[in-house]
């Protein structure tokens, strides 16, 4: 009972990096940018908001670090994509080149840096209950944050004018153009918001998950975060739901290994990948389910005044 | 200010110059990063441009690292040019391995009539392998409509895992005291080498070979043609009539079959067994091949040549400059960054002022 | 023009190297130039790391009469053959590979160069210049065992193996044997990563362990991410290959190092004396290659001074950590009562003593 | 002109594009509560000037005066602010959003959705524009969206409304009350600008007229005082090139059925489509069947079932000369005679980037040797022989189908089919965009395929066109297809009316048919 409570926690936990990068690209692609550079900025990040911590100490300042490196290549990326009509899928995989090479060259010195003490959270007066308690209230705050963070994207999505002209430059940036709206500028602003909520998910994960820098430590995690919106069907709920499925899959086989499972491990390190592969077939057999929920410009270059 | 005025025509000139004008920024990025290191720019760009090729020696260990990735971007410029997005070629370069792999362990005595002849199925097993492989994605994409980029790069994943456990389980070799790798392959399965004491082999007229079928089957061949079509103009294609699952599969076997092919001559060649560390990230550096490239089979051979430079350079720099490795990665990202907005300049030209003329 | 640009100390050995051959009185012998690849990055504060610590202590002992450089992260695949060649093709006379899968590329440069002398690490192939050396690690491992044994109250320890290969079965079966000896009632989870070098994935390990009940962890891999996460979970772990008690000063229970340095400089001695002749060598606790390190002070003195007994043991030989009876985990003796194991038993070990749960990856069907 | 202040006046408005001037010195007067038709053929730049007018489009030189006072229209919202709305020739519309949303988007950030929701139910029954403020957009019919459009700049509450050609998607019913509709805005005192080039409308509706012609003002009359044919002239220098219409040829004796579709029912293929219900068309060798009907009614469908692009036709429902070819590719149609000419031209009929020569493989492959070998010279020389035979202003044969204007593109994909000597031709808005003097030769063209004894099945939004060259008429509606008419039979009324899907049911059809024949 208490492994079950233990391996929610552990679940949420390694779902929360796959969250917060995943909202960051539900942004981007709500707006009709695919950004296929997700693992390159978190990785920039990662190292960016680790260095930070290192010299600071503080893991706000990490935080911020982390997202500005994010927000930065999105940018870079932004302005190619989106002036430059350079194809949105090789600019996003030359941005993850570029990011993995860079953070492991900029990273050089950092690879034996040690941060200071994380300290330990809990939620006063819950945290204490049983099976309850351990499970689900003593996190990081971001792992609650991933969840705010999903409602306001929910709310903004839904609710707001600002999230309704989002959604409808990814759904005909034609039609906002003529209606007036920046649609670039938008598309721009909405790129940077995921690369900096990339970032974020990048910095987290170097500075409070592991907690090191590591060449290369995102290792598939920006590209399950891609995956992910598809599997949402582009749904801010869903995009939770889904990460805290791929990190429950990713606990699970260390859980089952420890177990003993008479199971390869390889086997076992398979399944996050697998699943992925599962559940984007899954999604996607049903082509017209995606096509009425996916933005309809998305990964199409806009081109205003033609 | 700056802005971007569309051309009339897309610029003939600039398609060629613009991989040339992207290598000179970088170049010129990288004798800034070498000055702030501290290093002589002009010793650096010696180490990157001029010791990959001033021997035979040299040139030979160039052709080994281009050889496959020549092969891994033949194929994927046939996916990108008929717009399917494979980039998991690494997992496919690993399974062709593993293919051709296992036809040169069943290669001994028994085997022995065949004589080099062997070397002819392990070929083709690796480009069965990586075709299979490949098939895997385009058949997901195919009945399913699944996403052909997150496919084939999970595939990646998984290949390297069940790499992994077959180095690891069944495919050990008993007397390798439980060692991760396989038995060393015989002898006679060797890669044929064209000189005595270097490692170029035939690899570089497969390579070759192939760089001239792709350009005739891209330019001279109906089926080519319909490739493309659906790449450039997917309703083009529908109305003519070429079917988009034709190409889907075309693509994706083509480039599977190669990066199997990049991979059993790995594994036979260099490499003589199976070890956890066949995936040596060509799959990945053939993406940028392929589009510094223009996806041009000759422009290929070109910019294969140039990420081999690279690669060995930045090899180079370490020993002879002291730098890390990790600047390789850097140089490859930034020359991809640079061709891409490069390449804008193909189809608008650079205005100074403000969008108003008098 | 290279002269000023060893700001980075460690990472220009070369440059100083030609700055001090250039500058060197005519006289004098060439220095021996020794070259290392490294499979990691210099700074991965583990196997890589103690590597390089041992090339410093070559390099403080010998001085000018000899010049060192490295490569780092070469793969272990075809790059390095050519990463070996192009080291000879810079004069070098002496190249250490410090992991296994250099074994083949270097038996193949080693064939085609007979007067340069080659240094392999954990491997088991031999040539006439080629020799292979390794360190004792499991002796490290048991005296780990011996602390976590005596530190554990749920009698539960956890390993994060990285790739199952003979040498970390092995360490993780004499971790539990040291345990077992102050402690019978000891269980040891394992779970693979299945890389030497991925600390996201070790840290997910270390938590499922954790979360299984384990409340002391040992790593075979080559990062301190196990030991951070023991530190964030308030729970115990030792560190590996090289002192990490500043990874974790409150989980730190004490470290298993390697100490290469002693192995490379005889090495090196052979060869400026010419004394080197091909082998195998494995050194352990008794030749100072092997030693565990910054003891935890909440360590009962007891458990402190069984350690010391076992260290003196190894030392002097008197105390063998491989004798029978041993039994694995499926209660099949292995080692009858008093039978000593040879290091070729030590070398194809592919079975978990008993106290070990689970099944060793790719053993059987 | 009254007393009061212009409304709106351009001086010397002048747009340069890098391949066109689109307008050169154009000045425009417009009164309070003035209907100004802007009349001009394709390309004459009326939209150009529109856009500018919306700040949507920054012109290169000249002066905007608003109400007496020069201004600058920076944006949209700029030119909302002023008062001025426009209605987009393409509409602006999102289709998965609701139409109250759709509205929202197009007013200032001050309104809540609740209380616009409220607005347009207001503005709706005021003006008789009927529209369910919650149905997402992709639910409604064409007319439908054109009156969210519509709401949508009301809701402004402009002082000058532009609509840009806001009648080649309406019925002529719809027309009517849409007219009706626009008579009360003016009276109420806002300025309409009306853009089209149907010549009747403008003489029913407008106060005023500012013809443009290759994007300078080439006369501004009082529509009413005129002709067609003098507002013709104005508009393309000449008199349109008269065509011997169907009604003049000597009666000729059909041919047998050619292409037959039987209760043809499809399913919509994706969410903003539209599903065909029972669609049955005979078309006989040597005559022209017309299709009319407003877009967005299944003709898209239609096509692509016809054509091969849509394989999911049952068994039988498509036949040819008696053959089914319901699930043959597009390929075997060709080879068997049937070719299609799509509405779309860049993209779908042409590969843009790609050469004239390299396109004509994309239904030809006379070029296409054994084991698919391309001969490159014989596709340059089809090529070069279509740009001779049907006068394709283009750079030769290798220039990119991009770069041919759309009449041009049109012109040699509709040669190409030809040229392939078809014995049916189904062509999709044959002159779509295309200016007068090659509408005139393009009709041309499809009249000599039919007296050479091809059938043709012509889709065309343009009535007077189907009037001009069909022999017999349907119309679709709704994803269906009415009975047959003979075009003397017809009558614009009547096929406006079948427009709106209200047709005489299948047994009465059948016997008008037949006493028709009779
Ligand atoms: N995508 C494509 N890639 C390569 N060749 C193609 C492609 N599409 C069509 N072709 C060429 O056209 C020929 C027939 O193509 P296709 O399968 O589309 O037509 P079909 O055989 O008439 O149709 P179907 O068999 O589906 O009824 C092929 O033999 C090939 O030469
Ligand atoms: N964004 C643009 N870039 C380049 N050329 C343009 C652009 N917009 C319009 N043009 C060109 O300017 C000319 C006038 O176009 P415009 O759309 O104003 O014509 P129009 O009178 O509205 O025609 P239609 O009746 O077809 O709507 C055309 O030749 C057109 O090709
Ligand atoms: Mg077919
Ligand atoms: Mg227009």
């Amino acid at each position: 009972m208490n492994e079950i409570a233990l391996l929610l926690a552990a679940t949420l936990n390694a779902g929360t990096v796959l969250a917060i990068a995943g909202l960051g690209l539900l942004i981007n692609e709500r707006a009709g940018v695919v950004n296929l550079g997700a693992e390159g900025m978190m990785l920039v990040a990662a190292i960016a908001g680790f260095a930070t911590a290192v010299h600071t100490g503080s893991d706000t300042l990490a935080f911020v670090a982390g997202m500005g490196a994010g927000a930065l290549m999105a940018a870079a990326f932004g302005v190619l994509v989106i002036w430059l009509n350079t194809n949105q899928y090789a600019t996003g995989l030359a941005l993850s080149l570029f990011g993995a090479g860079f953070s492991a060259f900029v990273g050089i010195t950092y690879t034996q840096a040690r941060i200071g003490e994380r300290l330990q959270f809990a939620v006063p007066g819950l945290a204490d209950v049983p099976l309850i308690g351990p499970a689900l209230f003593r996190h990081h705050p971001l792992v609650y944050g991933a969840i705010v963070l999903a409602a306001a994207l929910a709310w903004f999505l839904y609710r707001s004018r600002a999230g309704l002209v989002l959604r409808a430059v990814g759904e005909s940036p034609e039609s906002a153009h003529a209606l007036g709206y920046p649609v670039r500028r938008i598309r721009l602003l909405a790129v940077v918001a995921g690369g900096a909520l990339c970032g974020l998910a990048g910095a987290y994960l170097s500075v409070i998950y592991t907690p090191l820098w590591v060449e290369g430590m995102v290792a598939g995690k920006g590209w399950i975060a891609l995956a992910l919106t598809t599997f949402a069907t582009w749904r801010p709920a869903r995009v939770l739901l889904g990460a805290y499925l791929f990190g429950g899959v990713t606990m699970l086989q260390f859980h089952l290994q420890g177990e003993g499972v008479q199971i390869p491990s390889q086997w076992l390190s398979m399944l996050p990948y697998l699943s992925t592969i599962v559940v984007l077939v899954l999604i996607s057999r049903n082509p017209a389910w995606i096509k009425a929920n996916m933005p309809a410009s998305l990964g199409k270059p806009f081109f205003p005044g033609a | 200010m700056l802005r971007l005025e569309a051309r009339p025509q897309p610029s003939k000139a600039l398609s060629i110059g613009s991989p040339l004008l992207a290598l000179v920024i970088t170049v010129l990025i990288g004798v800034a990063l070498f000055a702030a290191l501290g290093k002589d720019p002009w010793r650096g760009l010696q180490v990157f441009f001029v010791e990959p090729v001033k021997s035979a020696y040299a040139l030979s260990e160039l052709s080994v690292k281009a050889v496959p990735l020549v092969l891994i971007a033949l194929g994927l410029a046939v996916c990108f040019r008929s717009n399917v997005w494979n980039i998991g070629a690494e997992g496919q370069f690993v399974v062709g391995a593993l293919a051709a792999g296992w036809v040169a362990m069943q290669a001994g005595p028994a085997t022995a009539w065949l004589g080099k002849g062997i070397v002819l199925p392990i070929l083709l097993a690796g480009m069965a392998g990586g075709m299979a492989w490949a098939a895997i994605v385009a058949l997901l994409r195919d009945r399913f409509s699944a996403n052909e980029i997150l496919v084939s790069l999970m595939l990646v994943y998984v290949a390297d895992m069940l790499l992994a456990y077959l180095v690891y389980g069944p495919w050990k070799d008993p007397a390798g005291y439980n060692f991760p790798q396989t038995i060393t392959f015989d002898a006679s399965t060797k890669i044929p080498r064209l000189v005595p004491g270097l490692r170029l082999n035939i690899g570089l007229f497969v390579a070759l070979a192939a760089v001239g079928a792709m350009w005739v089957f891209m330019f001279r061949t109906y089926r080519g043609f319909a490739l493309q079509v659906g790449g450039l103009a997917p309703a083009a294609a529908r109305y003519a009539g070429f079917s988009s699952r034709r190409a889907l599969w075309t693509a994706l076997l083509l480039s599977g079959g190669l990066a199997g092919l990049a991979g059993a001559l790995e594994a036979a060649g260099p490499l003589g067994q199976l070890t956890p560390y066949v995936p040596a990230g060509y799959g990945f550096a053939a993406i940028i091949v392929a589009f510094v490239g223009r996806l041009h089979p000759v422009g290929i051979v070109f910019s294969a040549v140039l990420m081999s430079m690279f690669y060995i350079g930045g090899e180079l720099a370490q020993s002879r400059l002291g730098l890390p490795k990790a600047l390789t990665g850097v140089f490859q990202g930034l020359l991809l960054f640079t061709l891409l907005a490069c390449d804008t300049l193909i189809h608008y030209r650079l205005k100074w002022g403000q969008g108003r003329a008098a | 023009a290279l002269v000023g640009c060893g700001k980075k100390e460690e990472a220009a050995p070369v440059a100083e190297a030609a700055s001090a051959a250039a500058s060197a009185p005519a006289a004098k012998p060439e220095p021996l130039k020794i070259a290392f690849a490294y499979v990691g990055p210099v700074g991965d504060g583990g196997w890589t790391f103690a590597h390089d610590n041992g090339r410093k202590a070559l390099e403080k002992e010998f001085g000018d009469k000899i010049v060192t450089s490295f490569v780092e992260k070469v793969p272990e695949a075809a790059d390095a053959e050519r990463v070996f060649r192009d080291m000879i093709g810079q004069g070098n006379k002496l190249i250490f590979g410090t992991t296994f899968g250099y074994m083949e590329p270097m038996l193949k440069v080693a064939a085609d160069t007979p007067d340069v002398k080659f240094e392999h690490a954990t491997g088991y192939k031999t040539a006439p210049n080629m020799r292979t050396y390794d360190s004792r690690t499991y002796e490290g491992a048991y005296m780990a065992g011996v602390i976590a044994g005596s530190m554990t109250k749920t009698n539960t320890l956890g390993v994060v193996g990285s790739i199952p290969i003979p040498e970390v079965i092995r360490n993780i079966n004499s971790f539990t044997l040291g345990a077992q000896s102050v402690n019978p009632k000891i269980k040891t989870k394992v779970v693979w990563v299945n890389e030497w070098f991925n600390p996201p994935k070790e840290t997910e390990a270390a938590t499922s362990l954790i979360n299984g009940g384990a409340d002391v962890l040992m790593q075979n891999t080559d990062s301190a991410a196990v030991l951070k996460t023991a530190e964030d979970k308030g729970k115990r772990a030792v560190g590996w290959d090289s002192d990490m008690s500043a990874y974790g000063p409150k989980a730190h229970l004490g470290s298993a190092v390697i100490n290469w340095g002693p192995y490379y400089i005889k090495a090196t001695r052979d060869a400026l004396e010419g004394q080197w002749s091909t082998g195998k060598a494995w050194w352990g606790v008794k030749e100072g290659a092997i030693d565990f390190v910054s003891v935890a002070e909440d360590v009962p003195a007891e458990a402190k001074a069984k350690l010391e007994q076992v260290k003196a043991g190894l030392k002097d030989g008197s105390f063998v950590i491989w004798k029978g009876p041993i039994v694995d985990n499926a209660g099949k003796e292995v080692l009858a009562k008093d039978a000593v194991a040879d290091d070729e038993f030590l070398g194809g070990i592919k079975f978990y003593v008993k106290g070990v749960d689970g099944r060793v990856p790719g053993d059987g069907k | 002109m009254s007393a009061s202040p212009l409304r709106l006046e351009l001086r010397g408005i002048t747009k340069q594009y890098p391949a066109v001037r689109a307008n050169d010195g154009v000045s425009l007067r417009v009164a309070p509560g003035q209907i100004h038709a802007v009349l001009g053929e394709n390309g004459a730049g009326k939209s150009t000037l529109m856009k500018i007018i919306y700040g949507a489009t920054q012109p290169d030189a000249g002066e905007i005066c608003w109400n007496g006072e020069s201004v600058k229209v920076a944006s949209p919202a700029a030119a909302r602010g002023l008062g001025i709305s426009m209605v987009y020739q393409h509409f602006s519309l999102f289709d998965t959003l609701t139409a109250a949303e759709n509205v929202w988007l197009g007013l200032g950030r001050d309104h809540s959705l609740a209380q616009v929701t409220e607005r347009i139910r207001a503005v709706a029954s005021g003006y008789g524009l009927e529209v369910d403020p919650l149905r997402p957009v992709h639910t409604l019919s064409v007319g439908e969206r054109q009156r969210v459009e519509i709401v949508r700049a009301l809701l402004t509450q402009p002082k000058l409304l532009i609509l840009d050609e806001p009648t080649s998607v309406l019925t002529p019913q719809a027309v009517d009350k849409l007219f009706v509709t626009l008579r009360q805005l003016s009276s109420e005192g806002c300025s309409i600008l009306y853009i089209s080039h149907k010549l009747d409308e403008i003489r029913r509706l407008c106060h005023h007229c500012t013809v443009l012609r290759g994007g300078k003002v080439t006369g501004e009359v009082d529509p009413t005082q005129e002709t067609n044919a003098s507002l013709s002239r104005l508009m393309i220098g000449a008199e349109p090139p008269a065509l011997r219409s169907a009604g003049e040829v000597a009666p000729r004796a059909r041919g047998a059925v050619a292409l037959e579709v039987q209760r043809l029912s499809l399913p919509q293929q994706d969410p903003f489509g539209v599903a065909l219900d029972a669609v049955s068309i005979q078309v006989h060798a040597g005559e022209i069947v017309g299709v009319a009907g407003v877009s967005g009614n299944g003709q898209q469908e239609l096509m692509a079932a016809l054509s091969g692009e849509d394989r999911r036709a049952p068994a039988g429902a498509v036949r040819l000369f008696g053959t089914d070819i319901a699930r043959a590719s597009p390929r075997h149609r060709r080879l068997q005679g049937l070719h299609f000419v799509p509405e779309e031209r860049l993209g779908r009929g042409a590969v843009p980037s790609l050469s004239l020569s390299q396109n004509t493989l994309l239904t030809r492959t006379e070029a296409v040797g054994r084991g698919g070998w391309l001969n490159l010279a014989a596709t340059r020389d089809m090529a070069a022989d279509l740009i001779t035979r049907f006068q394709v202003k283009a750079g030769g044969p290798d220039a990119a189908a991009r770069s041919l204007s759309g009449g041009n593109l049109q012109k040699f994909l509709m040669g190409r089919e030809i040229d392939a000597r078809p014995k049916v031709l189904i062509v999709a808005q044959p002159t779509w965009g295309v200016d007068v003097g090659a509408a005139a030769q393009i009709r041309g063209e499809l009249l000599r395929l039919r007296d050479q004894g091809c059938a043709l099945l012509v889709v065309s939004e343009e009535l007077d066109e189907l009037f001009e060259i069909s022999d017999r008429m349907v119309v679709m509606a709704r994803g269906r297809v009415s009975p047959p008419i003979a075009t003397p039979e017809a009558s614009v009324e009547r096929i406006g009316e079948w427009m709106s899907g209200l047709w005489p049911s299948g047994a009465a059809a059948q016997k008008e048919q037949a006493h028709a024949a009779a």
